[in-house]
């Protein structure tokens, strides 16, 4: 099982701060987990419709998005930062 | 101090207000061998009497971790004697401190680069996400990231 | 406050300590358009232990007035909404103080670059003269200019 | 008459802090008055030994060595400054 948090906007979007869920087989890279996400329902295709705007964190480090996700146990999606 | 030694390093994420005396003194105490403190402090505008709050949502676990990863790299690249980051979270009113950086250093380029680059990557790489509240009792929209301050990450 | 009107500007030439809280009060209080601040204390060094103390001989008619017009270029330069230097003279020991800069402005980078600047030009054209004080009691030499600080003005 | 004054270690090799002196016709420029120093004696002889580091404030303005003194009424002697 993988934890996936949300942050801001897409928080928003998703309606859910966080969740664990079962990672279907086949996802390798984070641009695979974007693109899972967008067919999870409505709520999901709003907060991923421009995944490439999208900064996701595995294990709490930015990671880009051909980085592979194998191994991640926390995965963090979020808007561009906006903090300092 | 030795050089070979670790300057002192402090991070935190906090709700309450910092105590800028407090924090510079925690790194000045009892030393001789400072010759420049930058000091930036980041306030929340009220963007022309519009702005009631910012309110800051951070990434708990991440947020310390990632400023702590900058400080790392500034430590790495510039001759520093003490660097101190803290970032406050929550619902921050106009006039008051959002963010604070110290750089100490034998000599002042060091310490200007050093906190030039610490909230050029504070910025654009710690967890914190701003959204306005404004002062007609509505919440505003979420602050969008700037293409300048990408571009003054990229100059380091 | 109008964009068309004179930030406040101190500038201020004293033997006696400076109080770096009081003086960004003094830049903020009141206020809610400020978004950075940047500090630069310069602080006397011990020099390895060598030092007792720094005497700065200053020229007393003129050092005001060459700050003064250094903090017009800056103010001129930058869209600044505050500025502060405020340079010590006479003796002044290991870990203590000898100037101070404070610029504040609407974003950081104004304030980075302006407080920056300041220092750079301080140094090679407010007429102020270091000469080191040892600590064996005897009176060393006076410090020489350094060839870094005049490259370091001429980048502005 | 004119005052000139002298800081730093010009001021210790000349052994004054100031003087009131009538300048000799034909002074132009700042070089013409660092090399009618020059002539002033032992002590002047050494301060101003290296002229071309030497810098001049002219009524408290720093004045390059080849603007005209004409009408100064304070010009300042001292070596490349040390402060901040």
């Amino acid at each position: 099982m993988t934890k996936l948090v949300y942050f801001a906007w897409v928080r928003e979007r998703v309606g859910k701060s966080d969740e664990t869920v079962a990672l279907p087989p086949g996802l390798v890279t984070v641009a695979d987990l974007l693109a899972w996400q967008q067919t999870r329902g409505e709520e999901y295709a709003y907060a991923f419709e421009q995944s490439s705007v999208i900064r996701v964190a595995l294990d709490r480090k930015h990671a880009p998005h051909d980085a592979p996700i194998a191994g991640a146990g926390e995965i963090a999606f979020f808007p561009p930062m906006t903090g300092g | 101090m030795p050089a070979s030694s670790r300057p002192p390093c402090t991070i935190r994420i906090q709700s309450e207000p910092f105590d800028i005396p407090a924090e510079t003194a925690r790194l000045t105490a009892g030393r001789t061998d400072i010759g420049g403190i930058v000091t930036f402090a980041g306030l929340c505008r009220d963007e022309g009497g519009r702005l009631k709050a910012l309110e800051l949502e951070h990434y708990p676990g991440m947020a310390e971790e990632e400023i702590a990863r900058v400080a790392e790299s500034a430590l790495a690249r510039w001759p520093l004697m003490g660097l101190t980051a803290i970032h406050r979270h929550g619902l921050i009113k106009p006039g008051e401190d959002i963010v604070l950086v110290i750089a100490a250093s034998a000599h002042r380029r060091a310490a200007f680069e050093a906190a030039d680059f610490m909230m050029d990557y504070l910025k654009t790489r710690a967890p914190f996400w701003k959204r306005e509240h404004l002062l007609d009792g509505s919440t505003g929209g979420w602050v969008e990231a700037k293409a300048e301050d990408d571009a003054a990450a990229a100059r380091w």
